[in-house]
This record gives C-alpha cells, sequence and structure tokens, in this order.
C-alpha cells in the first residue's frame, strides 16, 4: 500500500504521534497462540444445546405440530413451540420505529420460507437434539409460493406476509422511496442518446469463518448472561429483552470478539430463543449455527434489481437519470426496508446530474429473509451504476475514464437528495488511478480538482 | 452412554479422558481437554479451521475421531509458543498483519507448520497448495502467504 | 441412539458388524463423520478395521494393488505410483488428502470422487472379500455395496499414457466442475492405438466416454485427428447440475477440455 | 481457443455511518491509579480492528503512547451504549466518543498536573512519551504517572470524561426524497485487467489497482488489511459469489466452502493500493469509514474488463463462466 500524501496536503495537518501510525494491533498474539476467546470457546458444565426443526416447504399452513415423541427421546430437556415465545412476532428496526411487527421466533400457523423455524429443541447433546428434531412431526398443507420479484408484484401473486398485506414494503412515501430532482423527462427529451438497461444479482452470503451463535448462562439471580457474536450488543440485547417480554436488566450481553461479521450477524436470530432455553431450564444454552444454516439460513445480501435508464449527450455530459431498484427482502423485512430506501440516497452514484427520478422498493417473496452486508443497499447499484457509465461512454464514443471526470460530483454541487457536495475526491481518484494504472486521460482532467472553482 | 478411553499427548503432555463413543476429536479437545485453539467453522471438512497435526501430518480434528488417536502426538496452535515466546511463523502473521478476526488463524498456522516442517524454503506456489484448505474470509489470503513466506526466510536465516 | 464406533483386527470381523441396520464403514471420515456432524441421525454406529493390508501399497511387474485405507497423500508421495499423484493431489486439500482414502473415494458422488475417475480410466478391479470387480459394474453398483472394499488393482500405464485433468473454480483447492482421466495407447506410426477414457460430473458416478474412446481408435492425437472424439464426447453423458455449475455448462465444455488434455 | 484480455474501470463513493443518521455511540475513558488509561466502549471488533484503533485514538487525544490505553468493549454491565459494528460507523463513530471523552479526561489530568507545577493547565502540553510539560519551559514537567496517583490519592479528582456521538436522524421528505444520508463519504476508482477464455467463459484477474480515499489512515497496516480483503471480496462478489446459483429458482444452494465459490489462494489478482486521505469535516482525525467501500468498485470494473476482453456484457452477478460463454454464443449466432 503506498500512501500518496501529495494529494490534499494543504487540507490535511500531518502532526499526529499515535494515530497514523502503523501500531501493531494488540489483538494478533492472541489470535497466533489461539487463546484469544471467541463466544464458543466458553464451555460451562451442563450445557445443553439447541437445535431447530426447520419447514421443508417454502410457503405452507401449519395444521398442527406434534412434539410428543420428541419429548420423550432421551437426553431432551426442551421442546419449545410458538407458543412459548412471550412476544413471538417481532421485527428488529421496531426499535427505530420502522415496522410493522412481521416476523415470527418460532412459526406460528405459517412457515414463509424453506428453512424458517418452527421448533426448537434442547437436549443434553448436540446429537440427542438432532435425533429428536427428527422426530416432530409437522402437518403442513402446503401453499403457492413467489420467488421471482415482478411476479411477486404483480396482482394476484400469492401473499407472502399478511403482516403487510402486500408484497412490497410501504413507505410514509407509498410504495417506494422516492427521490425526485429536476424534471427527468425534460431531460430524456433533451438528451442526444437514450440508454436503458436492466442488472440483476441474487443472493450472497457473508459466509464469516465463524458461524452466527451464542451461549446463554442463567447467573442464578433472575439474570442471564449471553456470550454472542452479534455485531450489535444492546440492539441485540433490547430485541431480545422485546421478545422475551423481559427487562434489560435481567439480561447481559458479552461479546465483541467475533469471527468475521460483513454484516450477517446483525439480525437478531439466535439470542432470544437461546435465552428463553435457558429461562425455562435452568441451565446454559448453546445455539450455534451449523455451516449449512449459516450458508442457506442466515440473512444474505439481497438479491437486487435495478433499470437505469440515462440521457446523455454527445459531449458526455448525463443530463438525466432514471433508476428503478427492486430489493428481494425475502420473507420478512429484518434490515431491508432501510437498505432499500439507502439505495435512494445514494443514486445516481457520485455525479452531478441535473435531472433525477429513484424510486426503491422493498419486495417480498418466499425467500431466506435478507439483511444488512458490507455495502448494504450500495453495492449492487454500484456495480449497475459503473456498468452503465462504461456502456454510456461508449455509446458516444468516449474513454470510459474520460467520461466519469465529466460527470464527477465536486464541492458544492447539489446532489439529488438536496444536499450540497461536502469533501468530495472522486476526481483526485480517477487521476491517481490514471496514473497507476497507465491510463492516460486529457491533461484537463488531470488539472481538475474537486475543489470548489475559485475557493 | 457407554464411554470409551483416550489417551494422546497433546503439545508433548498427556492427556487421558473418557468420551462418548463417536466424539469427534475437535469436541474432544475443545469440550473435554480445554484446547480450544482448533475452531470448528464447519464441521464439513470444508473450513480447516480445525487442523491439527497428528503424528506429523496435518489433520481436520473435526471429521476425525477422537478414539482413533490413541497413542499419537498431537500438536495445536496453543502449544507453540514455548514458555510464552512466540516461533517464528506466528511473530511472521504479527508482523505481517495476516491476522484480522483470527478466527481461521490457529488453522492456518498448523497448515504452515507442517509445511514449513517438511519444507523450511517453500515457494510461494507451494505455500498457496499447503494453505488451500483454509478459508479466511478477511484477508484475501496474500498476507497469510507473505508470514509463511516471511517465516520460511526466518527460518533460513536461523539455520544459517 | 448415539453414535458409537466399533474397531476390528479383520475386515472379516468388520463385515459382520457392517450387518446390523443404521452401521456404516469408517475409512478416512470425511463422508460418513460429516454426514453424521450435519445431523444424518440414520448413522449410528460405525465400523472400522486396522487390517494392516488396507494401507498396503504394492508395486510389482507393471500391476499396483492399493489397499482401501491408502490415504490420497500417501498415493501422492509413493514413487511407484507417481503417474498417479496428480490425480491423487486433485482431491481437497492438504488435510483431506491425509484423511481420504482409496475405498471412500470409490463412494464420493459427483462432484466428488476424482480418483475414481482415475481408477476407472486405469480400468481397476475392486476388492472385496467376496473376490474382484470389475470398477465399472462396481460404480453401478455401488449405492446397494454393503462388503467392505479392501483394495484396488490395476495395470500401470505407461509414463506417457495417462493424462488427467480437474477443472475447478477455485484454485488450487476446489470441488470439479469435470474431472477427465485417460489411457491413450499410441502405435509407432502416433495413431490411437487404445483408449479409455473416464469422465466426472457427467453423472452422479464417474462415467466412461465410450463413442469418444472408440472415435479416437486409428487416429493421430492432433486437431483433426481428434475433432470426432470431442464430438462423441458428450455421448450419454448427464452432466450434474449444482452450485459448481449447471448440466449445460458441464456438457459444453467437456470436449473443450478432452481436446486440451489430448492435445497436451 | 483464445485468451482475450480486457480492462475496465469503475469510481464509486461510499457513505459513512448508518444511512440517515440517529445512530448514537457513547464512550467513558479513566485514568488508572498509575496513569494507564481504560477506554469503556459496547463497540464490537469483528475483526477490523476496532479495540486497536481506539485506543491509538484515545492516546493520541490524551497524549500517551498507545500501549499506555485499555480498550473494554463489548459488555453491556460497563459499556455504555453503541448503536453496532456496520454501516462503516465503528471508526467514526465510536472514535468521535472516545475523542470527546477523551479530551474532558484530558482537561482534567491537565488540571492536575497544573496543580501540582503550579501553572495555569493552559499552559501545560503532553510529550507523547507520558509526561506533561510546561510550554517553553519543557525542564519543568511531570510524568502522568505521578498525576494519576495525585488524583486518586492526594486531590480526589477522577480523570475521566465521557463521550457521546450522534448524527441527528434525517428523516427523507416524502414527495422528494430530500434528506441528508451521511455527513461524510470515502472514494475509490478501480482498474482490473482481466483475462477471459472464450471457449469456457473462465475469468482470471490479474490485477488490480485500487486508489481508496479514506479521510484519513487512522494505523496504514490496518488500513491496508481491510483494503487487501475488500478489494479480494469484490472480485469474489463480481465472479463467484450466490448462495442461489440459479435464482430466482431456490435449488442447488451451496451450503459449505466447496459449493459456496470465492477465490481461493491460487486465485489472487496482483493487488495495488493507493490511499488518498482527504480529511473529513466531523471524522475522528478526519477519518471516513473505509470498510465497505473497499469491496465496491471491483465488481463493475471486473465486469467492464469482461467487456472490453470478449465484448459480451453480463448484466447479472455473478459473472459466472456460463454467463460468459452462453453470451459468447448468443454473439456468434448473431
Amino acid at each position: 500500500m503506498e500512501l500518496r500524501k501529495n494529494y490534499f496536503a494543504d487540507v490535511r495537518k500531518d502532526d499526529l504521534h499515535e494515530v497514523g501510525q502503523p501500531r501493531p494491533r494488540s489483538d494478533s498474539p492472541g489470535h497466533v497462540t489461539g487463546k484469544t476467546a471467541f463466544f464458543a470457546d466458553r464451555n460451562f458444565p451442563g450445557m445443553l444445546h439447541l437445535k431447530m426443526v426447520r419447514s421443508p416447504h417454502h410457503h405452507a399452513r401449519i395444521r398442527s405440530i406434534d412434539t410428543s415423541e420428541a419429548e420423550k427421546h432421551p437426553g431432551v430437556v426442551k421442546v419449545l413451540t410458538a407458543k412459548d415465545v412471550p412476544h413471538n412476532v417481532y421485527t428488529i428496526l421496531i426499535l427505530i420505529q420502522i415496522g410493522p411487527e412481521d416476523e415470527t421466533v418460532l412459526a406460528d400457523g405459517k412457515v414463509r420460507w424453506k428453512g424458517e423455524a418452527v421448533v426448537a429443541v434442547l437436549a443434553e447433546t448436540e446429537r440427542a437434539a438432532q435425533e429428536a428434531a427428527a422426530k416432530v412431526k409437522v402437518d403442513y398443507e402446503v401453499l403457492p409460493a413467489v420467488f421471482d420479484m415482478e411476479e411477486a408484484l404483480k396482482p394476484g401473486a400469492p401473499l407472502v406476509n399478511e403482516y403487510h398485506g402486500r408484497n412490497y414494503y410501504l413507505y410514509d412515501s407509498g410504495e417506494c422511496r422516492k427521490v425526485r430532482f429536476g424534471d427527468v423527462e425534460a431531460g430524456f427529451a433533451g438528451a442526444d442518446h437514450i440508454l436503458e438497461q436492466s442488472y440483476q444479482s441474487s443472493p450472497i452470503e457473508h459466509a464469516p469463518t465463524e458461524t452466527t451463535g451464542c451461549v446463554v448462562v442463567p447467573e442464578g439471580n433472575d439474570r442471564f448472561t449471553c456470550y454472542t457474536n452479534t455485531q450489535a450488543m444492546f440492539f441485540t440485547l433490547d430485541n431480545a429483552s422485546i421478545i422475551l417480554q423481559m427487562p434489560g436488566s435481567k439480561l447481559h450481553f458479552v461479546g465483541g470478539t467475533v469471527g468475521g461479521g460483513f454484516g450477517g450477524k446483525v439480525d437478531v436470530i439466535v439470542e432470544p430463543i437461546a435465552i428463553l432455553g435457558a429461562k425455562l431450564t435452568g441451565r446454559p444454552v448453546s445455539f450455534i449455527y451449523s455451516r449449512e444454516e449459516e450458508m442457506q439460513i442466515s440473512s444474505p445480501r439481497a438479491a437486487e434489481k435495478v433499470v437505469i435508464k440515462d440521457g446523455v449527450m454527445k459531449d458526455g455530459r448525463i443530463i438525466a437519470r432514471k433508476v428503478t431498484g427492486y430489493t428481494d427482502a425475502g420473507a420478512y423485512s429484518r434490515h431491508s426496508p432501510y437498505g432499500a430506501q439507502k439505495g435512494a440516497g445514494h443514486y445516481p452514484g457520485p455525479y452531478t446530474i441535473p435531472n433525477v427520478w429513484i424510486d426503491t422498493y422493498c419486495v417480498y417473496t418466499n425467500r431466506t429473509p435478507s439483511s444488512a452486508m458490507r455495502g448494504f443497499g450500495v453495492t449492487i447499484g454500484d456495480f449497475a451504476l459503473e456498468v452503465q457509465m462504461d456502456r454510456l461512454a461508449r455509446l458516444i464514443g468516449m474513454d470510459p475514464l474520460e467520461f466519469r471526470f465529466i460527470n464527477a460530483y465536486r464541492d458544492g454541487d447539489m446532489k439529488a437528495h438536496r444536499q450540497p457536495t461536502e469533501g468530495a475526491a472522486l476526481i483526485e481518484c480517477m487521476q491517481e488511478a490514471s496514473r497507476a494504472a497507465n491510463w492516460p486521460v486529457a491533461e484537463k482532467y488531470m488539472a481538475m480538482s474537486s475543489y470548489v472553482k475559485g475557493a | 452412554m457407554a464411554k470409551v478411553p483416550v489417551q494422546f499427548t497433546l503439545n508433548g503432555s498427556e492427556k487421558a479422558e473418557f468420551i462418548d463413543s463417536g466424539t469427534t476429536l475437535l469436541n474432544a479437545l475443545r469440550d473435554k481437554v480445554g484446547d480450544t485453539s482448533p475452531k470448528g467453522g464447519c464441521h464439513q471438512g470444508t473450513c480447516g479451521a480445525c487442523s491439527v497435526i497428528i503424528d506429523g501430518e496435518l489433520r481436520l480434528s473435526c471429521l476425525t475421531l477422537a478414539e482413533t488417536c490413541n497413542g499419537t502426538a498431537i500438536t495445536t496452535t496453543s502449544g507453540l509458543a514455548e514458555g510464552g515466546v512466540l516461533q517464528p511463523l506466528q511473530r511472521a502473521f504479527l508482523d505481517t498483519f495476516a491476522t484480522q478476526c483470527g478466527f481461521c488463524t490457529p488453522g492456518m498456522i498448523m497448515a504452515a507448520k507442517v509445511l514449513l516442517d517438511h519444507t523450511p524454503n517453500p515457494s510461494r506456489d507451494e505455500v498457496v497448495e499447503a494453505l488451500s484448505g483454509n478459508i479466511c474470509r478477511c484477508t484475501g489470503y496474500e498476507p497469510i502467504i507473505q508470514a509463511v513466506l516471511t517465516a520460511a526466510r526466518a527460518n533460513s536465516q536461523n539455520a544459517a | 441412539m448415539a453414535l458409537a464406533l466399533q474397531t476390528f483386527a479383520t475386515v472379516k470381523d468388520a463385515n459382520a458388524a457392517l450387518k446390523a441396520q443404521g452401521t456404516r464403514y469408517l475409512g478416512g471420515g470425511t463422508l460418513v463423520v460429516r454426514a453424521a456432524n450435519e445431523g444424518d441421525v440414520s448413522v449410528s454406529g460405525l465400523v472400522r478395521s486396522t487390517d494392516p493390508a488396507l494401507s498396503a501399497i504394492a508395486v510389482a511387474g507393471g500391476k499396483a494393488r492399493i489397499g482401501a485405507s491408502v490415504t490420497m497423500a500417501a498415493i501422492a508421495r509413493h514413487p511407484g505410483l507417481a503417474i498417479l499423484a496428480k490425480a491423487a493431489r486433485a482431491v481437497g486439500g492438504p488435510a483431506i488428502r491425509n484423511m481420504a482414502t482409496v475405498g471412500g473415494n470409490l463412494f464420493a458422488p459427483a462432484p466428488y470422487g476424482d480418483f475414481a475417475v482415475a481408477l476407472l480410466a486405469l480400468d481397476a478391479t475392486v476388492g472385496t472379500e467376496d473376490g474382484e470387480t470389475p470398477i465399472g459394474t462396481f460404480l453401478a453398483g455401488r449405492d446397494r455395496s454393503r462388503a467392505i472394499v479392501t483394495s484396488v488393482s490395476f495395470t500401470l500405464p505407461k509414463t506417457d499414457g495417462f493424462r488427467f485433468l480437474k477443472v475447478s473454480r477455485v484454485k488450487p483447492k476446489g470441488v470439479s466442475v469435470l474431472s477427465i482421466a485417460a489411457v491413450v495407447e499410441q502405435a509407432a506410426d502416433g495413431t490411437v492405438s487404445s483408449a479409455r477414457i473416464a469422465l466426472g460430473c457427467m453423472a452422479d458416478r464417474p462415467l466412461r466416454a465410450k463413442a469418444a474412446e472408440k472415435a479416437l481408435l486409428g487416429r493421430t492425437l492432433d486437431p483433426d485427428g481428434i475433432a470426432a472424439a470431442l464430438t462423441a464426447a458428450t455421448e450419454g453423458i448427464a452432466p450434474i447440475t449444482d452450485p459448481i455449475a449447471s448440466a449445460w455448462y458441464r456438457a459444453e465444455v467437456l470436449p473443450v477440455h478432452l481436446g486440451r488434455l489430448l492435445l497436451s | 481457443m483464445a485468451i482475450r484480455r480486457g480492462r475496465g474501470v469503475a469510481a464509486i463513493n461510499y457513505p459513512t455511518g448508518m444511512n440517515l443518521g440517529g445512530d448514537p455511540t457513547q464512550a467513558l475513558v479513566h485514568s488508572t491509579p498509575t496513569g494507564n488509561f481504560m477506554v469503556t466502549l459496547s463497540s464490537v471488533d469483528l475483526g477490523q480492528g476496532m479495540k486497536q484503533i481506539m485506543a491509538q485514538i484515545c492516546a493520541e487525544t490524551i497524549g500517551v503512547p498507545t500501549d499506555r490505553v485499555v480498550v473494554d468493549t463489548a459488555d453491556t454491565d460497563t459499556g455504555p451504549h453503541c448503536m453496532g459494528t456496520f454501516a462503516s460507523r465503528g471508526t467514526h463513530r465510536a472514535g468521535n466518543a472516545v475523542i470527546q471523552a477523551a479530551k474532558e479526561a484530558r482537561q482534567v489530568m491537565l488540571e492536575v498536573a497544573a496543580e501540582e507545577l503550579e501553572v495555569n493547565a493552559s499552559d501545560l502540553e503532553t510529550d507523547g512519551q507520558g509526561n506533561i510539560l510546561v510550554k517553553g519551559a519543557p525542564q519543568k514537567s511531570i510524568s502522568i504517572f505521578d498525576v494519576a496517583l495525585s488524583a486518586h490519592f492526594k486531590r480526589g479528582r477522577s480523570i475521566s470524561g465521557r463521550g457521546m456521538f450522534l448524527i441527528p436522524r434525517s428523516y427523507p421528505e416524502k414527495e422528494t426524497g430530500a434528506m441528508k444520508p451521511s455527513t461524510c463519504y470515502a472514494h475509490a476508482c478501480t482498474v482490473a485487467e482481466v483475462e477471459v477464455d472464450d471457449e469456457t467463459g473462465e475469468v482470471t484477474v490479474l490485477t488490480v489497482k485500487n486508489v481508496f480515499e479514506i479521510g484519513r489512515a487512522l494505523n496504514p497496516k490496518m488500513v491496508e488489511q481491510q483494503l487487501v480483503g475488500g478489494s479480494w471480496m469484490g472480485i469474489s462478489h463480481a465472479l463467484y459469489e450466490t448462495t442461489e446459483p440459479y435464482y430466482p429458482n431456490r435449488d442447488h444452494g451451496g451450503t459449505d466452502f466447496n459449493q459456496y465459490l470465492m477465490p481461493g489462494p491460487g486465485d489472487l489478482a496482483e493487488t495495488e493500493i493507493i490511499v488518498l486521505e482527504r480529511p473529513s469535516a466531523d471524522g475522528p482525525y478526519g477519518a471516513k469509514g473505509p470498510g465497505e467501500m473497499c469491496a465496491n468498485p471491483q465488481i463493475p470494473a471486473v465486469a467492464n474488463a469482461v467487456f472490453d476482453a470478449v465484448g459480451v456484457r453480463i448484466d447479472t452477478l455473478p459473472i459466472t463462466p456460463e454467463r460468459i460463454l452462453r453470451a459468447l454464443k448468443a454473439q456468434a449466432a448473431n
């Protein structure tokens, strides 16, 4: 890595002592000696293992659940169903007033995705829990399912989630988050070329080497210590408190040493049910996702569809951009309504365009609920935007890098969401990339600056 | 449930435990012996975080039944530093900033140790091959490859 | 039922114990221990044999006999089996190769079982207490096979007569998009006198490319000479679709990779 | 067969912190009796190095070496609230909270030192080595060790401070979408060079040259870790990763690291990282959040490079050999 100090030297004082220094990491010695304690490295006498019975269907009504054989299985201590969960219908962003509550801790009457948790089995050993889980009988009436976002948005599509009553999230702005800036249709009308293109992704897993999990220990004083690899301590504690209808003061969360997160450990999934198990049995409880669960049950990055329509001039200026983004939330909201509207704030990318129209939708389908991941709401959008930029440049016969200089945002430029640009550095990044990659651009672009002209 | 005895040396010290038949070496080491340096990243044999050295060979402790290890000598990452002094390989992981979350690190170090034990001056390709059964999601592998090559250079300098 | 392991000194005793319901043979553990870890509760008993013959490699008179418990690592480093080292190293990473056995590889469903593809091309025989079975017959019936595999035997090909290729998305260790093993012998004039080609991932288990073999006979190993074989390579295949690749893709690139292997 | 080469570029920006703000983080800092400093948080280290960076920020602010600072974090019985580690917010939000708390603690420390040295606190400075000096008269000094002892046992002062950082939440205007998603943005530009096998659709990424503007590299080696790992993940996203390879069909989802594809140590592109620093107005020592954005620009850069190489556009992620081969066949058919 090279630090190029010649850029922005006028706005930066390099007078720091500790900051800016390549100090060794304080956690590394623990890692290389195997001494670092991850949550699962704590073992407690009498610890129970929790295994989940999961839906084999994408969408089904639950006619009945029979746990009697499982309860009799040797080593089984407790079997939990929806009725055992004090506040079974929840949504994690309710803490920042984003509802409605739309997800069940344990399925109640219905499953909406293949893999959804239905029954929790707690047993002396993992093996006993697995064997007992195989003995739980669930009678399902399979329902039509919908997997394609466009299909889901059509009239008459199977309804994924009754708590929403429609297959998309309803924002205060309506069926989508909107940004309206300038007059996009007038922009298209005046453009030399119009280019409309659709981009698509499929779900992506965080795949941390350490799977999601927790170990919960009853402290004997009506408090419970939860060793967890959550990415958000109080967010998880407070949601667990709501789900369990238990004062937060009864909960003690210990974590902060996590084997990779990438956004995959911000859903509150394992902790509430494990705490409930510890409370109802009085025993320590371990609930750790298997690798298979991490890959297919834990929330992935959402699949997205992004449709971009641009109006561009022969001289390289983009004068109108319309973006329609669809986020495949799967069966439940989790963080997806937030991610979808983050896209609305991000488009049209780091470019100054006078006429912009953005709609971003959060769509429900019968698949594993998606949620946050590194680059949440932006990563797939950037793929779409930057491939579109390449296409536009070639359409008008311009060098793709030079085309970006022409449109790059600079300090003071008004963004589509009506914030003036501050602290821009896109131009300088492109100038340095031009040098590093030996991709020459015209001298006028190398002479540009992100600073406000004359300031 | 029938318990079976297992006996092996772990990092040079004798261990004997009664375990449930069918227990994996990973679970025996972590839950019975108390050595949590091997990590359970997948229990499928696909991530390498549980790697240990058994009689000089790299093995996956998650797929090895403990009772098949009777009489063996097992090495784990927790046993490498002697008297609190890091081995050159461990030192190299620090110096090249080859750890991030640290979960894969003990397994990576095991894989690298077996390589360097047999091949003190490996080529880059040999390092790549040696690490190929171990997943890292944070680093992009390059710092770990550099750590192993750095350790190899340190080894050869010590030998010379 | 908790999982329990029984160890026997002889294959005969182990075979007897395997008759109990829910028992599986424990080789290297890469298949059955994984299944147990993943919650396959149908496996309740594991049986193994420590018979030293299972771990023996015998190479003599141009023939090789490999005990079923011999690991991929042991094959890769055996001087008499150098010709197979590439195929043995195609299996897993270093730790897996120290565990995965020849016997186990015969049972590994596609996309696994790359070494079995090599054995199929070598026209190996599979040994059990009941005798020797041609590998093709064995693979076809492996789902019903209960007797412990004790060995595989085959005639060693000439040094330049054996070719092996594994195509993976991930390098250096990744599971197969496809694998190809070929034993091709050429007459003095360079024309192909005999050919056996085995394919991995072109069905749920290794498969012989018999039409391609036939199309190669009497031809030379150059672009024109192999053209008919490449066209015939996809006859009778039913490639798997999995997270690595679709059946369509595997069928499309099979002739490409076979061509590269034959011309290499 | 032909191996065809191409290159592509992409430029991006990325917001620091939770979208629309409203995401608080608190910190507490206090001195031990012998002048070591404890930072108490509930922020989570995912491997990115939160603990180390908070120690360096605290040390810089108080004016002591980093090894005099201990970070105690992620225990809800002791640590004050942090919204969590996500959205590239950890360093920015927690860093600001630590600075505020450390400044308050430093002020008490200087006041105690001033009493001991019988000067005004405003006339004192730290030497970064554990001593407090009188400006312009460095021979007149006291160690922080002695200051802490004095504060604890003689003067009854708590050398401590509280920090809280909150970007007020922005609510998007319904019809126009006027809003404030973030207060600062990191930037990047990546040029990728690839080879494409036009008979199999296989892509080899030869080089990626990444330029990142991240405000301030608080620990350059740790920044490098993030950026190198992120660049790898970007390439991985571009070419390999998905839990549903046949989306929207749900079949054949990978359940292990053999089936869930990511580049192995034998697939690494030659990676160059260049860092620019335009300090952000509200960042801790100018830092922005680099953790997420560093994995974004490689995806379109690789996609554009594939087009440059073989003339087909793959608009669906991941850009698999199959998608390329299908497109090449369609191209040939036309």
